[in-house]
């Protein structure tokens, strides 16, 4: 069983439909699968409902697919760093559903988890409510929400082994792993492809089982935000 | 005077308490991180995936896989963890941080809080406002206490309700703006009550300026 | 005649394929790991929280931290992943599993199963098995085909309806026995099919011991 | 804030009630809080509901609690291998609550993770779903189970530091990292108490906020089947 593939392109032969859902993990760019990204666009794929915390930035991310008009919908939790995103919804031709960050992540990890529905406290009483089962539990108000399972899950991570095991890197972290486990087909995108056995199987963040294809990647990993402060004189 | 930013963050830094675990949102709230008493321990925590984190890197030091919910640089501290967002928001939601601290564009008597979407404008989204307001244990709001609009015309911000659409009900403890600090009951019916006057400011100016309903604690009456 | 314990392990490992994440049950369903073919990569996940374990240890190599969900003292491989009950269970629920072989008491036509409890006998509780039965790709039922009593009475296993409480409701794909092999249609009409034979059994044993109605597969019918 | 206590006797201090629950980690004996189990019962704390995949077996775990019959009932998905246990139950001084294990796990989850309810086909046309609501999702029969929060979590982990944050070994993480988020309170045994900086932020597998109370044990770790095959002459 060969997961491991030689690059982004050939690793989505076979899974890229038009009007599939895709997730894809980040916070930002931080943690995003770029080199998969760039391959879904690529691709040519149309009518794309995409999950993601953010829509990329202009001209990164799924920035990129905006620009080829390849998103129909996107579910998100938050969406201002990106002018094209503003443009096209304006516009009418962008469908946007904002989940709270929580609901939302959560919504990702039922999926995965063969978890249908679940309750939280999460938005009770306000808009995002609307049209969702209310229930009291102890006194206080929830609302219903669903599990969310992709098509396919485009996820980063720092180390993967061939059997699909991956590591992830500090707040690189994120969504990816929730993603990695409620994509029908999960591919992985990895700084350090390595041999099984050179992952310590107590540290594992994502076992194998979850990520059905692999490949390595050498992009740069750029800063959304570079926010220092000065070195003190010596 | 009314309180500076800074000011108002350090009055909300009393709030804190040794061992806190605690959520600063963008803005004033930021600024609370600067007011940490001297040998008390409050960890930071970042709903993107980080327990204990600090200050901005030096220059030339910074990680692109290490920022803030803000998506700016920050570093670690031996205290630091990482985990997944499931698992942040598991930690908001489940009711393990202590407090958050964050702006808003209205408040309401009840505890309402409005700060995600102004209607008719661009909806950037709540990002994870919703589920700290719902989860964290005490919900702090720092904001100005009333809107200026460009024209110089203020708006009251704390109100008898909001009308701007809901990041939560019923779900704020404590404001502090530049003129004073309330609590209020959120989960019972004892209403918003004002607890502390910044210097200088006076009960006739605060009550002008404000659209909710409050009672004045008697510690305030008396210094008034 | 009718296959012996390993054999019926043997003839269950023919519904491995190359890449598949599988859990065994104890008894007869442990032995199917002797039998995977050389060369074809098979992960044993265990629902105590690992995926990807070895044979037993050498002697003086046991590790009271690492057991399998016989509680037995196991082996890690290379590929070895180790993660929380909660973690474990949302990959058998959640579809990630390709695989279960596990015991029963009793299976219907419909796919029923009952594995778990005697009323009136004292209960020793489901374990994993009924989130296993329901959340597993494809549950293969590995049993003797009868229930023999110490009088030497038989009882049929394979029944038009449980008559013990269930494990799960129309959850059962395939059933191996001492004497043959059925598929259920467990979410459709298409019922309870006889594919296989053991050597020797004749379609008239088989059907003697056999409550459950079940079809009989062209290739069946022709070889007997 | 100091969470380093000298032992378990004084780490249960303050927090121990008669009739509270109490949920345990381990799966059988592997990863079982055996010290702080030996202090439970040493308190004298009546009138418990215990929350633990099994029962312990005779004489050890769970199972000091009964032969002190301090345990008024217990929740958990298997108790085969105790006696003791059975005794009571026949003889009507034990109340059991029997959750499928996975159902269990993600109720305990759900109890950390401010989740109310949520729903799993496990157990769905089972005696287990009596008194259950049953909820048809995309044509699939699922049941609602309720989130679980315990007055009181004992939890066993290889490494602990004096920030309470966690990591376990191999199978003996089971329960105990769920459980450590559902309880009011939370108290680990480590088999190694280390300081701040000594575990890697990228492989704590339970942050310290969920661990208000931590000790360190020297206590023998109990196999319960041993199983070996022999070694081939060289």
């Amino acid at each position: 069983m060969k997961k491991v593939y030689k690059d982004a392109k050939s690793a989505l032969e076979g899974v890229v439909k038009d009007g599939m859902m895709v997730m894809a993990g980040g916070f930002g760019l931080c943690g995003m699968p770029e080199t998969l990204i760039k391959a879904l666009r690529d691709s040519g794929v149309k009518n794309l409902t995409c999950v993601s915390n953010n829509a990329g930035i202009d001209g990164a991310g799924l920035g990129l697919l905006l620009e080829t008009r390849q998103i129909k919908k996107m579910i998100a939790s938050y969406v201002g760093e990106n002018k094209l995103f503003a443009q096209q919804y304006l516009a009418g031709e962008l469908e946007i559903e904002f989940n709270p960050q929580g609901t939302m992540s959560e919504r990702i990890r039922a999926g995965g988890a063969g978890i249908a529905a679940f309750y939280t406290k999460t938005g009770a009483g306000t808009e995002i409510a609307k049209g969702k089962e209310e229930r009291v539990f102890n006194g206080e108000r929830f609302i219903m929400e669903t599990g969310l399972v992709a098509d396919l899950s485009l996820v980063h991570a720092w180390k993967g082994d061939t059997e699909g095991n991956l590591v992830y890197r500090k707040t690189a972290r994120n969504f990816n792993p929730m993603m990695a486990t409620a994509g029908r087909v999960t591919i992985a995108e990895v700084e350090h492809l390595v041999q099984p056995g050179e992952l310590d199987g107590d540290m594992i963040h994502t076992p194998g089982v979850y990520v059905q294809r692999i490949i390595h990647t050498t992009a740069e990993k750029r800063i959304e935000v570079r926010t220092t402060r000065k070195r003190q004189a010596a | 005077m009314p309180w500076t930013r800074d000011q108002m963050a350090e009055r909300a830094a009393k709030e804190l308490r040794d061992g806190f675990y605690v959520n600063l949102g963008i803005g004033i709230p930021t600024l609370v991180s600067n007011y940490i008493p001297d040998g008390m321990s409050v960890q930071l925590q970042s709903e993107n995936g980080m327990l204990g984190f600090g200050p901005f890197p030096y220059e030339g030091d910074e990680d692109p896989d290490l920022i803030n919910a803000g998506k700016q640089t920050v570093t670690e501290l031996k205290t630091t963890s990482y985990f997944s967002s499931a698992d942040s928001f598991a930690m908001i939601r489940g009711g393990h941080i202590d407090m958050a601290f964050l702006g808003a564009m209205q408040v309401a008597q009840n505890g309402d809080l409005a700060n995600w979407m102004i209607p008719g404008k661009m909806v950037k989204g709540m990002g994870g406002a919703m589920d700290l307001v719902a989860g964290v244990k005490k919900v702090c709001v720092i904001m100005e206490h009333v809107a200026k609009s460009k024209d110089g015309k203020e708006e009251a911000k704390l109100l008898q309700k909001c009308s701007l659409p809901l990041t939560g009900a019923n779900v704020v403890d404590m404001v502090i703006t530049d003129l004073g600090v309330f609590n209020i009951d959120k989960k019972g019916s004892g209403g918003m009550t004002l607890i502390e006057l910044a210097p200088g400011v006076t009960l006739d100016e605060i009550k002008s300026k404000t659209e909710a309903s409050f009672k004045v604690d008697a510690k305030v009456k008396q210094a008034a």
